[in-house]
């Protein structure tokens, strides 16, 4: 039966008659959520154009393209990611991968046009009304990441271990920990580029990841056959601009490709790398110097069928990646490995041969096809000052050299090191390593023009060197060495207020009123190194162009002004190990170029 | 659970049996016990309702994997009833007259996987797509990005740069 | 299959003749529409203005961007105080929401009831799928440009765009009716046979008249 | 010769106020049911500019003479109705063609239109026309038989088929409206009359969400104009009727004014708030207790 009620509460509904709308005012102009998912902005001077949001775009919604006033420099790609509003579906993934936390989404939401190609936009290149929306999307924080900001850590001696012997201090990755590492790759690329050899950094990476090392291997040797060498002492400037480095830990790029390296066994090289027959092509190439730029020019003539000799001054092969460098960061059977690898593809070695005593330049040019000089820099600069032709003023190359060569070296109680590069580091370590041998205790004192915060050394070489109880105090100018008799007394310092000028040239300036004396047994310079090229005879000198430097001039072949001799290695670029190899490599192919036109 | 997989044991061969969770088991069966065992399990075990028919293309193995997922609602477990099946002339037995939905699922997948059923009302009029060409889109061997962008012309005016290769060309363009 | 009804038959009369029946001729028109002249000056001003004050929408959801749309009927937008309205049939109605994705299956429908509306008549495309084919790009079955086939006044980024960004796309269209330039159903008459062929080149099953108005 | 002329004029200008007033009326009437349901609707001029952008699209197709014929007829049914109602009582201006016997004349007029509809609608060949017309036909034919008891009792009350005359006995008291004088009958004919409006709970057959749109489905450009303008007219014309036979008739325009609104809001007073009725639910409902009322108006009237 109805009720009256039933009939009668529908009516009810009439109360709202004289209510106020529930409609919104303005629905146009209607601010969305704070953090509302709309239209994207980025902050272009923040941005590198390292592409990972365009990777992990499931909707193939952003391009990388150039925009004007961004230049391509070390580090930024000079691109800038373009989004298509076609494609895009706002899930924010770009701006949760952004290595530079550049990418962000603002909450506007109203974009209407007539013109369908308008909706593709290079977001902070062209201005929109949303640029300075604070509110929206940005990358959640609290450690929020699609990939760990945090480097896979090392194990490495301690301290205490470490100063007793020459023994490697790096440990190396296990297989876990290699594949974490490399899990935070973003593979990019943007560290190809800087890499000298432009190495195929993201792909030996992934295939890490893939656990397919064989093919890392392959890739390591495209460009780079001292892959055991640089995964332990290059200096790693890939590192330097990984875009993962700019909220985090950049990856670590030379212990990955030190984990390739040690993975696979010496006696696989050739199966894997496919090097096993080589096509002869019947012409002879000659090196000078089995440093890094001649060992990768010879690996590469090599590979392309020229036969290879290698003509070196020591009884051993390596240059200073085996006389500069300490044991402890590079031991010698993993340099050897390397090495024997490239001796394996017929590149035959002549040691203790100095060239211009016991074979000519020129004799050389008759005997072979081409002539490739890598000699390097191997003659340590001294600062002139007062005192330092003193015999207890030593350089700090020949003194490595010696410990190296197993020569008596002279270790006293208390040694004053100058210098605030790589090398002086390595003395100082060293040193400090031989006296904690000879004396148990180690006393080293190590000073630099520049100041800490712009010490060419690595950072870590510095860390380590305080660890091992040397003591570190850069930034002053040396003066005068004292000497009394046979003896050294010390080193006069004085405060060094700036190196360069404003045009970032050599021209350090100094505070005369703040001394300092640094009481030492002996004192040894390592400020640089020169070259030296007296293995060339005086007429050869006057038909090679030299810069004003006194520097071999070269082109891009790194062929010199005398069409046979090719040049590389610390003596044309550098100095270090990276940048010799991929001169060596761009001189193999220089030389081939030259050999097959001939 | 276990009993009525005991049960079943007894009845048919059933080739594997998988537990995912307390109330969610796999079994494979073969292509000719596959319908009697659905059968018994709707008549005798009470697995009233079938969720879902539905078809993986395990295209590496050249066959595909029928899924029938079979719903118990008083004891709410499911149970999912796997069957392998050839690629070539991909052929199944209907079960429409088990569970009249069944014809839509078989209708879907002779259209998405190419997997026939004969006798099962309507499975050769389209479905989704209308006048299809190509070999299933659900395939795996069917390229579907490919064949929208030759279908569907995406818009022009896109292009883009590999950072790794346009750093290399700008900064050191003489390499 | 499906095609029966737009085949050619023959029926015998009462008095035994053999009629031959073409539905194509007989119950479909059969001739490509015509672009429309505009009236002149003030009267086509104040025409437009009428036809962008009073916006019916053929309420026909294409997409997921269908769900989009109801909340304007709502109180809570109430795109009616704008002159919005919907309209259930194509014939009464003048724009045409294609509400994001469009599958091959539903174009078809989409160009039937595009060519049922009267000139003149717009169309908005909201979200990203119609301007480029959005998440849907690499589909087998959805196409990615919409302006292929058929003319589109108005285009709204989103996915889904917010119902405020298609009121805003609203507003726009009033704007560009206003000014003359809604002459969409004219530009489709103009290149009839390039949008015809766009849309045969997909539909592989065409089993409908060519003309459908 | 000069009079018929003067009232053919008038008759325009009868049906030219009535069609604005329809017009605007319909417009405030879905701005109040807007806000009942909380918003704030459509501007209330909204219905002229709808009606003006029909009139102007470019194209129409054609179905047949049918197709053409049906809204003719309807808004024939419309403007018929409205001439031969005296719309201001005692003002011969206004009297339009109102004879002795009109009274079966509007009863006419009231459902001409929809059968002109049918047929129109049929013709456009839309099974969805077919499927709201014979919905409308048979909400119409029940709706018509209360209605027509009531008018059939009002015919026996004041002996007379004449509008004119109807009016004119009511005039003088507000006791004297039908209302009072015979409540069955009027409470029969407004119930009829709520279905007459095409409002909630009985507009099934022209609701969007049921089948598109009922009969018009098809009917777009001008042609929807016509049954829009229609749409207009017919209701104020029925208010206008309704207002005659049942509330006293109207001297002037405003009386005219407050007395059609308040009967139309009787209608919309139930349609925003009740939901549809389906057309077997309505049918049925106008079976029962109006019919009964319609029949009991009659005897009441005939023999107390």
């Amino acid at each position: 039966m109805t009720k009256l009620n039933d009939i009668l509460s529908p009516f009810t509904a009439w109360k709202h008659v004289v209510r106020e709308p529930v409609t919104i005012k303005d629905p146009l102009n209607r601010e969305a959520a704070d953090r509302y998912r709309g239209f994207h902005k980025n902050d272009i001077s923040e941005c590198i154009g390292c592409g990972t949001c365009e990777s992990i775009c499931q909707n193939a919604a952003i391009d990388l393209v150039p925009v004007d006033g961004v230049e391509t420099k070390d580090g930024d790609s000079g691109l800038r990611p373009r989004v298509d509003y076609g494609r895009c579906c706002w899930c924010g993934l770009c701006v949760d991968v952004c290595t530079t936390n550049s990418l962000s989404l603002s909450n506007e939401y109203t974009w209407v046009d007539e013109d369908p190609d308008n909706f593709r936009f290079v977001p902070g290149a062209e201005n929109k009304s949303w640029d300075n929306r604070e509110k929206g999307y940005k990358k959640p924080g609290n450690g929020y990441e699609l990939y760990s900001p945090v480097r896979e850590s090392m194990e490495e001696l301690e301290p205490e271990q470490r100063d007793q012997s020459f023994i490697e201090i790096v440990q190396g990755y296990s297989k876990e920990q290699a594949e974490k590492e490399a899990d935070r790759c973003v593979e990019c690329g943007i560290c190809v580029a800087t890499c000298p050899a432009h190495m195929g950094i993201p792909e030996y990476i992934k295939a890490i990841r893939n656990d397919d090392l064989n093919e890392g291997l392959r890739v390591l040797y495209d460009t780079n056959p001292l892959p055991e060498i640089c995964g332990r002492i290059c200096t790693h400037k890939c590192e330097t601009v990984c875009s993962v480095g700019h909220h985090g830990d950049p990856l670590s790029i030379r212990w990955l490709k030190r984990y390739i390296a040690d993975q696979n066994p010496a006696e696989e090289y050739k199966k894997i790398l496919n090097t096993e027959t080589l096509q002869p092509t019947g012409k002879k190439v000659a090196i000078i110097g089995s440093g890094p730029s001649g060992l990768s020019a010879a690996h590469y003539l090599a590979l392309m069928g020229y036969q290879c000799t290698i003509y070196e001054k020591l009884p051993a092969a390596g240059g200073m990646m085996r006389f500069g460098i300490p044991e402890y960061r590079l031991p010698y059977d993993q340099l050897d490995k390397d090495i024997n690898y490239i001796l394996s593809l017929g590149v035959e070695i002549k040691y203790n041969m100095t060239i211009g005593k016991d074979i000519t330049l020129e004799e050389l040019n008759k005997q072979y096809d081409a002539v490739f000089s890598g000699t390097g820099l191997h003659m340590g600069r001294s600062t002139r000052v007062p005192g330092t032709d003193h015999p207890e003023v030593y350089q700090a190359v020949d003194l490595l050299r010696d410990i190296v060569l197993g020569n008596e070296v002279p270790v006293k109680e208390k040694i004053v090191v100058i210098g605030g590069g790589n090398v002086a580091m390595d003395i100082t370590r060293s040193l400090a390593r031989l006296q904690k041998q000879k004396f148990g205790k180690v006393d080293m004192l190590t000073t630099s023009l520049e100041s800490e915060d712009i010490m060419p050394a690595d950072r870590e070489e510095v860390i380590e060197a305080r660890e091992e109880n040397a003591v570190i105090d850069p930034g002053w100018g040396p003066v005068e060495i004292e000497t009394e008799g046979d003896k050294v007394k010390g080193l006069h310092v004085v405060k060094c207020l700036s190196v360069f000028d404003e045009n970032r040239r050599f021209a350090p300036k100094f505070d005369e009123e703040q001394k300092k004396f640094f009481p030492a047994d002996m004192v040894v310079e390592s400020i640089g190194q020169g070259m030296d090229l007296s293995y060339l005879s005086e007429e050869f000198k006057e038909q090679l162009k030299m810069d004003p430097r006194g520097r071999i001039l070269v082109n891009d072949d790194f062929q010199t002004s005398v069409d046979w001799l090719f040049a590389g290695g610390d003596m044309i670029q550098g100095p270090d190990v990276i940048h010799g190899i991929a001169n060596g490599h761009k001189a193999a192919m220089g030389i081939d170029k030259y050999l097959s036109d001939k | 659970m276990q009993t009525i997989i005991e049960n079943l044991q007894k009845h048919f061969q059933v080739v594997s049996y998988h537990q995912q969770r307390e109330n969610l088991g796999f079994l494979i069966a073969s292509k000719e016990v596959a319908v009697g065992l659905i059968t018994h399990l709707r008549d005798y075990e009470g697995f009233a309702h079938l969720v879902l028919l539905t078809a993986v293309d395990w295209i590496e193995d050249e066959h595909f994997q029928l899924t029938y997922l079979l719903h118990h609602p008083e004891k709410k477990v499911d149970l999912g009833v796997r069957v392998m099946i050839s690629r070539e002339n991909a052929e199944m037995y209907s079960i429409h007259h088990l569970w009249e939905q069944a014809r839509t699922y078989q209708r879907e997948l002779r259209e998405m996987f190419g997997i026939n059923f004969p006798g099962s009302p309507d499975v050769d009029k389209p479905f989704i797509l209308e006048g299809w060409e190509e070999i299933p889109p659900y395939r795996r061997d069917f390229d579907t990005k490919e064949y929208s962008e030759k279908t569907y012309f995406p818009r022009p005016g896109r292009e883009t740069h590999d950072p790794a290769e346009y750093m290399k060309k700008k900064l050191y363009p003489n390499e | 299959m499906g095609k029966e009804y737009i085949e050619k038959r023959t029926v015998i009369s009462p008095e035994g003749n053999p009629i031959e029946v073409d539905p194509l001729k007989d119950y479909f028109c059969d001739a490509a529409p015509k672009s429309c002249k505009s009236a002149s000056g003030i009267i086509e001003k104040f025409a437009n203005w009428a036809r962008s004050e009073s916006l019916w929408v053929l309420g026909f959801g294409t997409g997921c961007g269908a769900i989009e749309m109801r909340p304007l009927m709502t109180p809570r937008f109430d795109a009616y105080r704008f002159g919005i309205q919907w309209r259930p049939t194509p014939r009464q109605a003048s724009v045409f929401v294609i509400s994001g994705y469009l599958s091959v299956k539903t174009l078809k429908r989409v160009v039937r009831s595009y060519e049922q509306m009267q000139n003149p008549k717009f169309v908005v495309a909201l979200g990203s799928c119609t301007i480029n084919g959005g998440m849907y790009w690499d589909s087998y079955n959805t196409i990615n440009r919409l302006d292929h086939y058929m003319p589109v006044d108005v285009y709204i980024a989103g996915c889904m765009p917010r119902p405020e960004a298609l009121l805003a796309g609203f507003d726009k269209l009033k704007h560009i009716i206003r000014e003359g330039r809604g002459e969409g159903a004219n530009k489709y008459a103009e290149n009839f046979d390039w949008y015809k062929g766009n849309q045969k080149k997909i539909i592989k099953d065409w089993d409908m008249p060519d003309y459908n108005w | 010769m000069g009079t018929i002329v003067t009232k053919i004029l008038y008759a325009l200008l009868t049906l030219f106020i009535v069609t604005n007033y329809g017009l605007i009326l319909s417009g405030v009437v879905r701005k109040i049911g807007a806000r009942v349901g909380r918003r704030h609707g459509i501007r209330f001029y909204q219905p002229y500019i709808d009606l003006i952008k029909n009139y102007t699209f470019r194209t129409r197709i054609t179905h047949g003479i049918m197709y053409y014929i049906g809204p003719v007829f309807r808004l024939t049914g419309g403007i018929g109705l409205l001439l031969f109602l005296p719309v201001i009582y005692g003002s011969p201006v206004f009297d339009n063609f109102s004879f002795a016997g009109d009274l079966t004349f509007v009863l006419y007029f009231q459902f001409f239109g929809v059968l002109g509809m049918a047929l129109g609608a049929g013709e456009s060949g839309h099974p969805y026309s077919a499927l709201g017309v014979s919905r409308g036909l048979a909400q119409t034919t029940a709706m018509e038989l209360p209605l027509t008891l009531g008018v059939l009792a009002l015919a026996v009350q004041y002996h007379t088929l004449n509008i004119h005359e109807i009016v004119a006995a009511q005039q003088g008291s507000i006791l004297h409206w039908t209302l009072f004088t015979n409540p069955l009958a009027a409470i029969a004919m407004m119930l009829s009359f709520l279905a007459m409006m095409g409002r909630s709970p009985f507009d099934v057959v022209l609701a969007p969400q049921e089948i598109p749109i009922g009969p018009p489905t098809e009917y777009h450009s001008a042609l929807l104009g016509v049954l829009q303008l229609n749409r207009a007219i017919f209701p104020a014309a029925k208010l206008i009727l309704f207002m005659n036979l049942l509330f006293g008739g109207a001297t002037n325009w405003g009386e005219l004014v407050i007395k059609t609104f308040f009967i139309y809001m009787w209608s919309v007073f139930v349609g925003i708030a009740y939901p549809r009725f389906r057309v077997d639910q309505s049918v049925r409902w106008y079976f029962g207790i109006p019919l009964l009322i319609g029949v009991a108006a009659i005897l009441v009237v005939k023999y107390f």
